[in-house]
């Protein structure tokens, strides 16, 4: 057995597991939780996608986080106060709660280094609000998730799933909609 | 619709409005004709396009736009839609160009919108001479430009009818929240750029409840917003006042102002003033020191009023913060009774340093917009407050316009009162 | 719509019914305004709001309501609109408050509906005093009220008009079938309660395909039934008659029953009598053994006629099986011409071991509801019946009522005609 | 609406025609009852039901048909709605099927429309006796089948209007297209069949831009299809020509026949003529060498114009390329005045052998539909021209039909006049 | 290389060639197999999910499979007649048989015993039918699997699809929709 | 350990990175390294979906590619000229570009040979367009990769995504729907 290659295997599944338990963590509504698996210098960003020629789509084809226009291009701060605000059971646009669905797949290891690994992969958030109330997020992610303490399986049942291991760091969501279809982005992606 | 129904529709007098305003086919379709087609717009800002051949595409109302620049330098606001059979010419969202050229027949615009003739330039009209015989009267056939455009400091505006007010009548003694809304912190005019990038989605309201809002409902401020003003998003991070940035305990006299004739309105008077949080970060705090204290200065040299500030609404769809915090704007634009596109642009002093730039932004975008932890809770309430006026039953009640009536007070601005409560139905 | 359009829909002499009353949009509109708005609607099941404070969301037609039982133990029914600006003021399907508070503005409303106005109560009007000068007349401006409440022995039922008729003259002697939906195995009236949980789904069909299938349409049984029919879900397993828990060899003598004036109808008779089926568990069969009986006696010391099962449905919107297998309700909420929002409710005894229990709700819901077997094939006629009528020739084309015509017989219950075959149209 | 308004739609002097009629509600409703329900349109090949018993669903407008071949081999098209409760009485797209039996309530109709009434036959109406006392007059309710019905050469038309015009009449001298459509590449009539499948999609263009693209619009070319001529999808692999497969080289001296008053029309003419393209494939090259050389002589023979091969549009709404590059046919099926059904058939010689039968298919495939590299653009056009009539303003505005204005001369065709540019509008 | 966490890879990959082998089945039609796949005491629930207050989300967010009304709330015996009503060729509603495809994704073991594993994922059931009839059914479930003999592999390819060495006895279904926005339920989830 | 298990999980890793790999290049738009994927002799087929009798559904589901009329049926030749059409900058269904995601799930290996791998797959592609214009395409796959020469790793980063150890030598795409709901099919799927 090529021992790199399992190891590899290993990694990918790690992660796999870590980005898994992130989206049942959302999806339960467990957000402070879902808050601990965040480093504390996270970067958080959802730029605009904009219709351009062609030629300018690589320079142009993306609002730039850190100088213009995003959906979101947030730290660790602003993130806890959207969970301390999901918290207060008066956030009307939450209030009663969506049902949400995180759905991840695609996901592919685009870079690993000893001490972060840079992860690609696709989404579909589903939302569904009071009566009929329904939309999709759907997209493309880029997370990089840093290596941290921990022995990867804080549960003891034999399989690691990276909570104590791995924090992001990084999460880039490319959304597909150029006009946002949904009224709000109230959601944790 | 016969006119005696438009009447029933508003009393003013006992404050209640029929919600078929809100949420009616004809009533919206009829908005679209007399209020659209006939008032002053906002199309964007002149920062969006600052290069001869530089354009964003936009919209009044209904009907898609692109603002262009041309090579003289011109401002102009083209309909974005080919003379020929329609097609939509321009399909980006920004550009520079030396001209349009239409995909489905190849008819080519310049940037003033005129019919591209002249031999050596671009394109033209495919088959002009074998086709038309030479007798396509090109001058007739070029883009359809609005029939007025003004720049109040770099805030382009536009209307489609060309016997509408001059824009400085439309806009009357309101100006003043514009000439805030076009001025950096430290009051200069005109010197503020927009972010890039305009945030645009869909809500499932009626457009009035947008106007409104900002309009001079502050009385939604606290059961609205109870959650963010628990948590926090100024820079002290606690008090519902650091919202905006105010110095807190201060108390507001008016709380809204009226242009009854015009539509426009505020909430807060011209004389309100808000100033500036003390941040965490000291070059913050130093900077907007500086700011103010030039404002101040300039302001009472240019006998200019402290407050302003707003939120307000100009006539029909505009809404927003006078800043700087936030400077933001805001186009309602109707798509159905209960159906509206949003667009949000973003303002910072032109010459900010970063650091300010960064903070403002984030800021704004933690504010407002579809991300945004007020704005949010505005927009849940403006879907399901027209969602539940849809009902057979429903729609017959009329909505309360009572707050505040009878207790207005002349302003000393023309054509305005002033109210601690009062808000201003629209003319629909 | 000229009368004369009106007339020309149905001719009911030669049995044949204009399409246009199941797919254009102003006669869709007329119903509104004339049928739901006007009609006695069920709302919900007194048992679903046991205790004071207790409230549950449903719906009356296309507007919202909140069925209510307040401190005091009443019912109440009040439309899910604020006074103020319309905002849904309660957006939870069901919960224990002391009052509604909106979310909008913040004006807060008890259980009874009446704005809060007696300090010391809560919220109310923020601003009361300041804001309305105090003038704000609280007791007209309550969430509304429907003008009338029956509770017929648990079922709740309301109606927006003033004017209806008591709700027992709507009914008149369909009241046989009410009075068993409201009963428990054993004949006691008021003794069932309604499962927690109220499905709710939409279909693209007209919502008067959904009144007609059980207002007499057994016509339908074999043919759109057949796969379940091939397979069994009742006890027995496998014939088609235990679908209903009937004693098989049973012969229905009078299919059908219409109340001609009312609008009601329903499958069999007020004598058809379906007994209770022999089941695998023997304290199931025990059960029934022992209420039937306890029924028959209950019925014949009343004067209650045997039958009046259903299939049935009290017009516009209400349809059931009057029980026990299975009892149930439906109500088809119109949404637009083709697309209807459908409720469900399962009643069980209100005393029934938990096995019973089980077994029923086990059996409703492999019956009925988007999962039954059974009802997946009648929604799958009634979608595309509806969509297949659309079209600009099928929709001049009548539909065919013939069957049974001409051979009803009186009914010995008050304006009711019997029939083998008859199905009564809609008085839409 | 009245018929000034009408009028006012088109200036046909003034080469202007108002873009209400690409995007009024009421004009398409108007359309649907004045033009789908009375011309004569395509319903499919008689080669799709070769067989006894076979079937497949097709549209007429907006109603949904089936093409059937009953015992005797005669060809019916029968409305797909049950005459009982208007039922979609068959849900299958192709089939062999001794009658149709309606899920609903199980009448049955046989493969010529007739409700089965014959003891033996398959079904029939279900209690037929007991519940109709056998009065139900069978032969009064079929299924509803069209006015009239042709065949040409193996292209199936119908009409819904008894008082149509004769097929021959409807279509005038335009048959020339159409008899090339219906013939093999060496030109004999009736042998060609259409390959399994017929692609359906929506679009969100009104139906017209479909009819006017194919009309005579080659106006369009070169702008909307720049980029499949940069790439080459004919046999030769660049140029523009061998998209259509003609010898490079050739110049059209008409650009296009307008059949003024019958709404027909097509890009070219009668005589306007388009060879094949040496193919890689020598037997490729060799079997069209030896079908246009078979071509020639019988056409001169039957005394048939060699031209006629389009595009060109059947009014209203079958639009084809006549063959043999390519041989396709398409139907523009309203669903709204912004949204349109497309259809396409794709016919190859009966006799072909697979090599060439394959070749064409692909090249079909890679041409049109929505996934052919040329029809994509045109569909992105057909639907952005759509959208951006739409607006307030934009819908104020006239298209601009002044290409070819006055450059027509009479045609050797009965109520033809060809033009290098003419382009007929719609008559709506 | 640690040899549990080799295991327990085996193991995650087992139980999703299980669940995609299971969504084959489905979406080709054969239910026959599919009914195969699960235990004879098979739980098959779909609670309601209702909108109430955040505070009272967990106590009351889900109707209570057992005691209340449910989507779903069936065994094997259900099931099976489903899947008889399916082969009568007259089940109007699937006739024409409506075109299905599962989705399965974010699939993580959540809890793994001797004898059983519990694994959470989320769906997308997308449906098209007759024409342009479409439906999404998107949400979150939990299965349990049970241990049975076998060895896993039962086509000799090499690889182990767990048909024989799995079944299926327990699955929650929560649908994120509160109105059900398609006119049925006549899919297998 | 099982060699030969964990042999099978090493390919279907290498599977899925490459088919992971496949779809960030749709995405990204690297349309020409997309073409390097695949076999000269690639068959891409989506064929048409029927609705007819239960009975007739195995035989007349579907049409059939190389005889009747499909969606796709095309090789590496009308591939390569959708690539070029779309690097003009003037294929107006495409330009300005749209913005795509392609989400691959339930990724099995159903016969895997010496020389060949069958896979089968779900698919979600998305597609928002211009301003708030968007389409779903949902359906399955059935992949055939074949091996070529090459090492699986040509990055260098411990990983092997099958970039030069595979190609895609067939692919059958059965879409849900009957009716396109779709203006087109400018996607590469
Ligand atoms: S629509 Fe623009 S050139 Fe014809
Ligand atoms: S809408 Fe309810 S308080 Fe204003
Ligand atoms: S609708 Fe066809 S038999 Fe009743
Ligand atoms: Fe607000
Ligand atoms: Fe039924
Ligand atoms: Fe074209």
């Amino acid at each position: 057995m090529p021992d790199h290659a399992i190891e590899r295997l290993l990694l990918q599944q790690e992660i796999a597991e870590f980005l898994h338990h992130e989206a049942d963590l959302l999806d339960d509504g467990r957000y402070e939780d879902w808050l601990d698996l965040l480093t504390d210098d996270v970067s958080y960003v959802m730029p605009l996608r904009l219709n351009v020629a062609l030629a300018e789509l690589p320079a142009r084809g993306l609002t730039r986080p850190g100088a213009e226009v995003c959906w979101f291009d947030e730290g660790k701060d602003t993130l806890r106060k959207r969970v301390q605000q999901l918290a207060t059971g008066v956030h009307w646009a939450e209030e009663p709660r969506s049902r949400v669905s995180h759905l991840v797949t695609n996901i592919r290891l685009v870079a690993v280094t000893p001490t972060e690994v840079e992860v690609s992969c696709r989404f579909v958030v589903h939302r569904n609000r009071v009566a009929a109330e329904t939309d999709f997020f759907v997209g493309r992610r880029r997370d990089t998730l840093r290596r941290v303490d921990g022995d990867g399986d804080d549960d003891g049942d034999g399989g690691g799933d990276g909570r104590t291991r791995w924090r992001l760091c990084r999460r880039e969501l490319l959304l597909d909609q150029n006009v946002l279809t949904a009224k709000n982005l109230t959601l944790l992606f | 619709m016969a006119a005696d129904r438009l009447d029933r529709l508003v009393d003013a007098d006992a404050g209640i409005i029929s919600r078929d305003i809100f949420v009616d086919a004809d009533i919206f379709r009829i908005e679209l004709e007399q209020v659209f087609a006939r008032a002053w717009l906002f199309v964007g800002h002149a920062s969006q396009v600052p290069n001869p051949g530089d354009f964003v595409t936009s919209r009044l109302g209904t009907d898609e736009v692109l603002l262009t620049r041309d090579d003289a330098g011109e401002l102009h606001v083209l309909l974005n839609s080919c003379r020929h059979r329609g097609m939509k010419v321009c399909r980006y969202d920004e550009g520079n160009t030396l001209s349009f050229t239409c995909p489905y027949h190849g008819w080519s615009y310049s940037t003033d919108g005129t019919l591209v003739s002249v031999a050596g330039e671009l394109l033209g009209v495919p088959h002009f001479r074998p086709g038309y015989g030479g007798a396509l009267d090109r001058s007739a056939w070029g883009l359809v430009p609005v029939a007025q455009v003004a720049n109040h400091h770099g805030l382009v505006f536009a209307t489609w009818d060309p016997q509408a007010p001059p824009f400085a009548d439309y806009v009357g003694d309101f100006h003043w929240w514009l000439d805030n809304l076009a001025s950096s912190a430290s009051g200069e005019k005109g010197k503020v750029v927009a972010l890039r990038g305009v945030q645009k989605w869909r809500i499932r309201a009626n457009w009035k409840f947008v106007a409104e809002n900002f309009l001079g409902d502050n009385y939604h401020g606290p059961p609205s917003h109870e959650s963010v003003d628990a948590v926090g998003i100024g820079p002290g991070g606690t008090a519902a006042a650091t919202r905006h940035g105010a110095a807190s305990g201060q108390k507001r006299s008016i709380a809204s102002t009226s242009f009854v004739r015009l539509g426009h309105g505020a909430t807060g008077s011209a004389h309100y003033f808000m100033g500036y949080p003390t941040f965490e970060e000291p070059e913050l705090t130093e900077y907007f020191t500086r700011c103010f204290a030039a404002r101040r200065a300039r302001f009472e040299q240019e006998g200019r009023p402290p407050g302003a500030m707003g939120p307000a609404t100009l006539f029909p769809s505009l809404s927003f913060h006078a800043g700087p915090f936030p400077r933001a704007l805001l186009v309602a634009h109707p798509i159905s009774p209960t159906e509206t596109e949003v667009w949000r642009w973003y303002l910072v002093d032109a010459d900010a340093p970063p650091e300010v730039v960064d903070w403002l932004r984030r800021y704004y975008l933690r504010y407002s917009g579809p991300a945004g932890l007020v704005e949010q809770d505005d927009m849940e309430n403006w879907d399901y407050a027209s969602e539940a006026s849809e009902g057979t039953i429903a729609r017959r009640l009329p909505y309360n316009y009572q707050l505040g009536l009878g207790m207005t007070q002349p302003s000393e601005l023309r054509g305005a009162v002033e109210s601690e409560y009062f808000m201003t139905e629209e003319n629909a």
